[in-house]
């Protein structure tokens, strides 16, 4: 299979500038995205316009934290996008998990399965920062830069093994004969670390004073 | 701020019920502790008395005491009284009747605590369906004894990351910032 | 040969997670038979990211930037639910000019929050002019927030004892000819959406709810008004400085699409005029009367339930304290427990395919109160 | 009035003017709804862009042999239809073209689209064409009714015939004498474009863009250049009829002027329910059409 | 002579020895079968036009004879049984009954349209409604009763009606043959010649399926036999148009003398045909819309094209008629086309509930193709004959001058657009269910007979003028006014021309430029299971239902309801209830069983008797 490369010159152009959008808000940025959309800030100016369905966007936003339910559906949507596709993270939570970083449904790290090519910071992001990160989106489209969906499809392994860890793979990918061999090489794994992780432990609530401070 | 609307519902409760302890908290607010089985009589007679918004189920892990306390709370529109009517459950397979009979949407209070405390209530058929949390085969999450973060850093493997960024050649993103 | 009976499975499908017929992150599954659809089946949890457990976690001031991000589209109530809870219980006693700004922070967030729902409404519809007049609107409102709170939806402003600062100076005149431009685009948005003969054929008599059925089925708020019960947490539970405040609460016979959408525009009006009066008369003096050491502050022993408001329906905290450094136990009631997935779900048997979206966009259903 | 029109360079250069002149309505379109909207917009060449972007796409999914049929057929049938509409006084391929063929070559495209997105199998699809078929069903009668009034009018069923009747200035327009027939066909016209209020085989929020649901990549560039012909040969239709389709650049002017009337009551309509659209067509148009009919009969 | 009798004899004798033979092998019944429609047609090739003289018993002629409509309708006639005798070729398990009924009700259909004469036509006429029934019966009495009663009764009332008409032409003018009675039809008085059509009209009309008589239709046509239902609803109701034709037109060539209300050029008698031929096409394609069962879907479509000839003939002048007999045409190859294809899709899964369907173009791709060519003429789409016929059908419409039923024509060609893509959707397209997964492609012998239907209606569709240029010459032989003014390739009308040529090769490049523009786009990936859809971002497994196909158009049928509500179905009930009654009235009445009542009775009955006697003299 040749190497596929990000678009270049006309393709490239054409594909910075009419950005297609998949209507999916997936955390609490979202609330962001229609003032983004509408008269005062006002996206569409650079072609970018919210799709209906995965088959006819190229942009996917996960606009802020993502629980495991919702990751399901965000990589089904993802594999069903044709390529080339781009994947755009808002706010902290999709880097380290953010202010939920300690929440036991939502995942701390976005890049373990989906490639990322841009993040745009902000417990969620306003409008401006936003309308920055498309721009600086088309730019990278135009120069050919982002190549999020070639990282995907080459390390589809490690991206389908870091899935695995947290969901049930054979159900949600595209690819089913891959994801039934690494759901059964990631059982074991897997498995020990729900030992690890669900330990009954309780923690006396009213002593936990932090040391180092005068009582 | 006098309290007779809310002595009067206490004394209305303090009729048919005597095992009942109820006692005001403030203006608008009355507490009353009953046993489990009392429970499902007492919403039906404080709703024949106009006590018909049904306002919440609460749940509280006293972890302590080894005991879950469910907390009804009920809102008369007339008299703009507020009960929280209050029972103590085992924690560990501790069983309530449902109210749907009285008020079908307490189906819904009933799953989520269910689902996050493992009260079990009988007579609610939607009870194994998955409410919020989906294919989660670990110990029902709001109870004290689940430790989040102890979850988070053991089953989100967070350990070093630089390994991997550079096998896949990720390069941090020095796009160039604006003048 | 058409003898034979075969068995009709009835058509599935999903107004699913992914779709843009919904508010927020949010599933149904409908089994329809041609257009009209004969089960509903609400399927929350996509946001669910376990609220109450990390609440348990965090000292109490901790959690104030924490709970303003439950209802992401009306934030305050949450925040000054969280803080009224935490006065009652530790008995803190809070200056008169804090309780006059935090009525204003409420309503200035219905008036927003309102904004955004009829854009919704008019969206789910075809009406694509509508989201963008209103959501630009809004837009200036959030600028008033911004200079009042630092930012735009999630402000982090009121806190246990008052609210954080203090309005910045020529903050009032600036609110006030935003007040006037919003009061006098409320005419065009009534010859938009509401004169709009396809709105009216759209939406009057579509997904009608029986009045003594929405008390008894915990539907509360604009929704239950819309069905002529004067029910409103304002006058009925009043918090704050609420009862020194005069206005009037809507009410509409129809329970109808329409006469919810109707009851949302004209508590925009309403929620105006308050703002104006708690601007004239708002008093002078402390605004923040701070509770000490956050990190040792330990709060009493004890619980409260907290009601207020929500431009949702009646949004409560029930706030639960041993004495620790840290809340025992906070259950969030969110107005769209009971909207979100009970009330959706008998409403919905019987409509037709294409009101789907609308009626869960009059419903103002917020997936994340479900989840928390 | 050349009886078979073949001259050849005509042919290959009408379909690409036509095509890039219908993606800048579209552009114009979008251009115009953000006026109203008051924002800006984008730029006019937009859909030119989003048809050269989506020809980039790569492997958008297939789901059979008649899939991929689907939007090809749907381009050539639109194709074809243009063919024999008289753009600017021209007909291409006329045998002075009867406005009868024409009525059913536009019918082909939207079969063999409603043939492909079967063949997806997705039943989003299948209800967005429904509401389409319904939604025909309702507009084409009106078209049919102020049609068959204009054919009374001029005793003949040809386009370049009628043309030549309403050559000769303003004055001479049909869309004065028969007014009542005009206004029902450009009710019928704000169906056939798919504008609110019908535009339900494409709702989003209830059937997530219909009949469009599972095509990407190449085929929705196919359906974008379909449905950009198609605005040029339905407003065309109007044009020839009641507007004596003049001289090429007056030609277009007049179409985008019956476009810009479509745009304008889309911008602040929401949509019907698809039964209630379909009462409404055969209800107030249709009884507007007919009342127009029976002048021109007594008046004939 | 003697070929008349070689030709009437090869078809009995064939369904008396498949009748005899057939139970012993199936392969035997479904050879004589196909050799007899063989035989006969080469014996029909050889027959030419002329007139053949059979004397019968008691010395008195029956006249056949053949000209140029007979061979028209006779060709189209073997062509259809040709066809179904090919397809009968995969039926074994039908009984040999069935072959031998088949072959004696295409003899019947012939010899009807070789009658010269009022006994062979009605000897002819009921040999045909008999094994018709008979058909219908054949696999299993107690599933078919209702609908074959049905058919047994409204056929039977059709020709008593007809024996009334032709009765009353034998009073008035004595003759039996048909060009007697032409010569003396001039003696009738206007009177009884108006009665006479009306009841020919109404008698021919209940075969072909009027508005008012066509209840019987849809179930018939549904309930026989697969295989035999193309030839049923495609070749016997032509039968009706055939006496339509003759009453109309031939034996009553006066009528334009009759000094009648003259309304558009046509007479009054035309003009209410026009009227019953719109309403019949109009409400019967809106019924055909929200029918479940694939073959109640075609049946009602047959109605509804029927609907269209009538209205055809009513406009009486060349246009009228040429539209009338091309569409007779159309609609036998389509309607044997589509029926032969739901046949083949019966025989591979078992049931015609759409909804239960889905999907066959995976398993079934040429029935596929060629139920698209099938729809494409029904629907009328210029490349194929249906839009010949339906183009010079709307042309006499609007030529004619009659605005309002035109209108209701084209609204019912465009319902036909709905039903169709119900039928091909609800079948073919969609999701495939488990229990279709190893349906196989239909035997060859269905295939075969597709594309034998297929060539004539594309090649008509592309050479309209061929066709036209036939049924002319069938006209003029009739005196009657044809259309002259068409080429090979193009028909011109008064109103406008259509070059079927043109728009072939036209749709033809227009194919080839999207299919360049169309491999500019690249590669496309193969979906990955057919649940790889777009639903919402969810996950389905197999058995989730994602067919949509019952009510179909639900939105539709609630809008239309207070048009559907109006059935004549529920007249006749009406009208059956009423029989009752009355006749349970009078047998409480009559026979009380008392003696005085019965004498009272019959002096009442004698003396109206004597009264009536007296009165008569013609």
């Amino acid at each position: 299979m040749t190497k596929a490369k990000p678009p270049k010159g006309l393709k490239g152009w054409a594909q910075g500038r009419s950005l297609w959008m998949l209507h999916f808000c997936t955390g609490c940025g979202a609330i962001e995205m229609p003032p983004t959309m509408t008269s005062r800030y006002d996206m569409e100016r650079f072609g970018i316009t919210p799709m209906a369905t995965p088959r006819q966007a190229d942009l996917l936003l996960i606009t802020g934290y993502l629980t495991v339910k919702t990751l399901k559906r965000v990589i089904r949507s993802y594999e069903q996008m044709p390529e080339p596709k781009y994947v755009v993270g808002f706010g902290s939570c999709t880097v380290n998990g953010g202010m939920y970083w300690d929440s036991y449904n939502t995942i701390k790290r976005l890049d373990l399965y989906l490639p990322i090519d841009l993040y745009i910071a902000g417990c969620m992001p306003r409008p401006e920062a936003i309308i920055d990160g498309f721009t600086e989106l088309i730019e990278g489209i135009k120069k050919g830069k982002f190549d999020g969906w070639i990282r995907y499809k080459e390390n589809l392994e490690y991206y389908k093994r870091n899935q695995a860890m947290v969901m049930d793979i054979r159900k949600w990918s595209l690819d089913a004969e891959l994801a039934e061999r690494i759901w059964n090489e990631v059982q074991e794994e897997r498995r020990k670390r729900f030992e690890r992780a669900t330990v009954k432990h309780v923690y006396e609530l009213a002593e936990r004073i932090p040391e180092g401070l005068p009582k | 701020m006098s309290l007779e609307k809310e002595q009067k519902v206490v004394d209305l409760i303090k009729v048919s019920f005597e095992d009942a302890e109820a006692e005001i908290q403030r203006e608008r607010r009355v507490k009353v502790k009953v046993a489990p089985n009392r429970v499902f009589p007492l919403v039906a007679y404080l709703k024949g008395n106009g006590f018909k918004h049904f306002v919440a189920i609460s749940a509280v892990d006293w972890i302590r005491d080894g005991e879950i306390e469910l907390v009804y709370h009920l809102w008369n529109y007339d008299e703009k009284v507020h009960v929280m009517i209050k029972t103590r459950v085992p924690r560990d397979g501790g069983s309530m009747p449902t109210l749907k009979p009285l008020f079908n949407q307490a189906e819904t209070y009933e799953r989520d605590i269910h689902e996050f405390f493992g009260v079990h209530f009988e007579g609610n058929e939607k009870l194994d369906r998955e409410f919020i949390l989906e294919d989660w085969d670990g110990p029902p999450p709001m109870r004290k004894d689940f430790d989040t973060r102890l979850f988070s850093a053991e089953f989100y493997d967070q350990e070093d990351l630089e390994s991997e960024a550079l096998r896949l050649k990720i390069q941090p993103y020095k796009g160039h910032l604006k003048k | 040969m058409n003898g034979k009976n075969e068995i009709i499975r009835e058509f599935e499908y999903f107004i699913g997670p992914q779709h843009p017929g919904i508010t927020g992150n949010f599933s149904i599954k409908l089994k329809a038979k041609g257009d009209v659809i004969l089960e509903a089946e609400a399927r929350p949890g996509y946001l669910h990211r376990g609220f109450e457990k990390l609440m348990e976690q965090r000292h109490w001031i901790k959690n104030v930037p924490m709970v303003c991000r439950i209802c992401v589209p009306d934030p305050d109530p949450n925040e000054v639910l969280y803080a009224m809870g935490v006065e009652e219980l530790a008995g803190l006693e809070v200056p008169e000019r804090a309780q006059w700004i935090r009525v204003m922070v409420l309503e200035m967030s219905r008036i927003q929050a309102h904004l955004s729902y009829l854009g919704g409404i008019s969206g789910a519809l075809g009406l694509y002019t509508a989201p963008q007049w209103m959501t630009g609107d809004r837009d200036y409102l959030l600028d008033r927030f911004e200079e009042l709170t630092g930012a735009r939806v999630y402000h982090i402003y009121t806190t246990p004892g008052g609210v954080r600062r203090d309005l910045p100076e020529g903050f009032e005149d600036r609110l006030r000819e935003t007040l006037d431009y919003i009061e006098k685009r409320l005419t065009d948005y009534y010859r938009l959406i509401f004169d709009n003969p396809v709105f009216q054929k759209r939406t009057i008599g579509v997904g009608t709810m029986d009045p003594d059925w929405a008390i008894e089925n915990g539907v509360t708020g604009p929704n239950l008004r819309a069905c002529g019960i004067k029910a409103d947490v304002r006058i009925d539970d009043p918090y704050l400085v609420y009862d020194q405040i005069e206005f009037e609460v809507p009410t509409e016979t129809g329970c109808d699409m329409f006469s919810r959408a109707m009851i949302r525009f004209q508590e925009i009006q309403q929620s105006i005029n308050i703002v104006r009066q708690v601007l004239d008369r708002m008093p002078k003096g402390p605004f923040l009367n701070k509770p000490g050491n956050p990190l040792m502050w330990r709060v009493p022993a004890g619980d409260v339930y907290v009601r207020v408001e929500s431009s949702k329906g009646e949004f409560g905290y029930y706030i639960v304290s041993d004495g620790g450094v840290k809340p025992y136990r906070v259950h969030v009631r969110g107005p769209s427990m009971t909207h979100g997935i009970h009330v959706i779900e008998t409403l919905l048997v019987g409509q037709r395919v294409a009101d789907v979206s609308p009626i869960m966009f009059s419903l103002d259903i917020c997936p994340p109160d479900i989840d928390r | 009035m050349n009886a078979v029109g073949l001259n050849i360079t005509w042919i290959i250069f009408m379909p690409i003017l036509v095509i890039i002149i219908g993606l800048f309505y579209l552009g114009a379109a979008r251009k115009i709804t953000a006026r109203i909207q008051n924002r800006y917009g984008p730029p006019i060449y937009q859909n030119i862009i989003d048809v050269i972007k989506l020809f980039s796409k790569k492997n958008p999914t297939n789901h059979g042999v008649m899939f991929s049929l689907g939007p090809v057929m749907a381009f050539s049938g639109m194709l074809i239809s243009l063919l024999f509409i008289p753009i600017g006084n021209k007909a291409l391929l006329s045998f002075n073209g009867d406005i009868i063929v024409l009525l059913y070559l536009l019918v082909i495209a939207p079969l063999g689209m409603a043939l492909g997105v079967g063949e997806g199998g997705n039943p989003m699809g299948t209800i967005g064409i429904a509401r389409a078929l319904t939604l025909m069903l309702g507009y084409e009668v009106v078209l049919v009714i102020s049609i068959i009034s204009v054919i009374l009018y001029t005793g003949s069923a040809s386009f370049m015939e009628i043309i030549k009747m309403q050559s000769g200035g303003v004055g001479h327009w049909f869309i004065w004498p028969l007014f009542l027939s005009a206004l029902a066909m450009d009710m019928a016209l704000q169906g056939m474009l798919g504008e609110k209020p019908f535009d339900q085989p494409v709702a989003p929020h209830e059937v997530a863009s219909g009949p469009m649901v599972e095509f990407g990549g190449k085929y929705l560039g196919l359906l974008q250049l379909y449905h950009a012909i198609g605005i040029v040969v339905e407003t065309g239709i109007f044009v020839n009829l009641f507007l004596g389709g003049g001289t090429l650049f007056w030609w277009f002017v007049k179409s985008f002027a019956v476009f810009f009337v479509a745009l304008l009551i889309n911008a602040v309509m929401p949509r019907f329910r698809i039964g209630q659209a379909f009462a409404f067509f055969w209800t107030y148009p249709a009884a507007i059409g007919l009342i127009g009919l029976i002048l021109v009969a007594i008046l004939k | 002579m003697m070929k008349l009798l070689y030709f009437i004899g090869c078809f009995s004798g064939g369904a008396l020895l498949a009748f005899l033979l057939g139970s012993f092998s199936p392969l035997l019944k479904k050879f004589i079968t196909f050799l007899a429609v063989i035989l006969g047609a080469v014996l029909f090739a050889t027959m030419g036009t002329s007139t053949y003289q059979l004397s019968l018993l008691f010395g008195n002629q029956v006249i056949f004879g053949i000209d140029t409509l007979t061979q028209f309708m006779v060709w189209m006639t073997l062509g259809i049984a040709f066809i179904v005798s090919l397809v009968l070729w995969s039926h074994s398990e039908l009984s040999p009954t069935f072959f031998a009924l088949f072959l004696l009700n295409v003899l019947g259909t012939v010899l009807i349209f070789m009658s010269r004469d009022i006994v062979s036509f009605f000897f002819s006429w009921e040999l045909m409604s008999w094994t018709a029934f008979g058909m219908i019966l054949s696999d299993g009495w107690e599933k078919k009763r209702s609908a074959a009663v049905k058919y047994f009764m409204w056929s039977a009332a059709g020709a008593y009606m007809v024996l009334i008409g032709f009765s009353i032409l034998f009073a008035a003018t004595s003759a039996i043959r048909f060009e007697n009675i032409v010569m003396s039809v001039g003696r009738v008085s206007h009177g009884w010649l108006i009665t006479a059509i009306a009841f020919l009209v109404a008698g021919f009309g209940v075969k072909a399926a009027m508005m008012p008589f066509h209840v019987w239709a849809p179930d018939a046509y549904s309930e026989s036999p697969h295989p035999f239902t193309g030839f049923f609803s495609g070749i016997l109701s032509k039968t009706g148009v055939y006496g339509i034709f003759i009453a109309f037109f031939y034996l009553a060539a006066r009528l334009e003398a009759v000094p009648m209300l003259r309304v558009h050029g046509t007479s009054i008698f035309g003009y209410i045909m026009v009227w019953i031929g719109a309403i019949t096409a109009f409400g019967a394609s809106l019924i055909a819309v929200h029918q479940e069962y694939g073959k109640k879907l075609l049946a009602w479509s047959s109605v509804s094209q029927l609907g269209y000839i009538i209205f055809a003939f009513g406009i009486a002048d060349s246009l009228g008629m040429t539209g009338a007999l091309s569409h007779a045409l159309a609609h036998a190859l389509f309607k044997a086309l589509l029926f032969t294809i739901l046949a083949g899709v019966i025989m591979r899964t078992g049931t015609d509930h759409m909804a239960s369907l889905g999907g066959l173009i995976k398993r079934m791709p040429l029935s596929f193709i060629f139920a698209v060519v099938g729809g494409l003429a029904l629907a009328g789409i210029p490349m194929t004959i249906g839009f010949t016929s339906k183009w010079i059908i709307y042309e006499a419409g609007i030529n004619g001058g009659y605005i309002f039923p035109t209108t209701l024509i084209f609204a019912a060609s465009t319902a036909a657009f709905l039903y169709y893509y119900r039928f091909v959707y609800s079948i073919f397209l969609g999701p495939l269910h488990e229990e279709h997964q190893n349906v196989k492609e239909v035997p060859a012998t269905y295939w075969i007979s597709y594309i034998l239907l297929a060539i004539p209606i594309f090649y008509f569709g592309l050479y309209p003028g061929k066709l036209v240029g036939i049924i002319s010459t069938i006209l003029q032989s009739y005196n009657l006014p044809a259309l002259t003014t068409y080429t090979a390739t193009s028909v011109t009308t008064p109103l406008g021309t259509f070059n079927g040529m043109v728009v072939g090769l036209g749709f033809g490049a227009a194919l080839i430029v999207g299919l360049i523009v169309y491999f500019i786009g690249g590669r496309v990936r193969k979906a990955a299971s057919q649940t790889d859809k777009y639903l919402a971002g969810e996950v389905v497994t197999n058995e989730f239902e994602l067919h949509y196909s019952v009510d179909f158009y639900r939105f539709l049928e609630r809008k239309l309801s207070w048009l559907l509500k109006i059935s004549a179905q529920k007249f006749y009930e009406f009208i059956g209830e009423l029989i009752r009654f009355v006749a349970d009235i009078n047998r409480k009445m009559f026979f009380c069983g008392n003696g005085q009542a019965y004498l009272y009775y019959m002096t009442i009955v004698l003396t109206i008797l004597i009264l009536s006697i007296w009165r008569i003299k013609p």
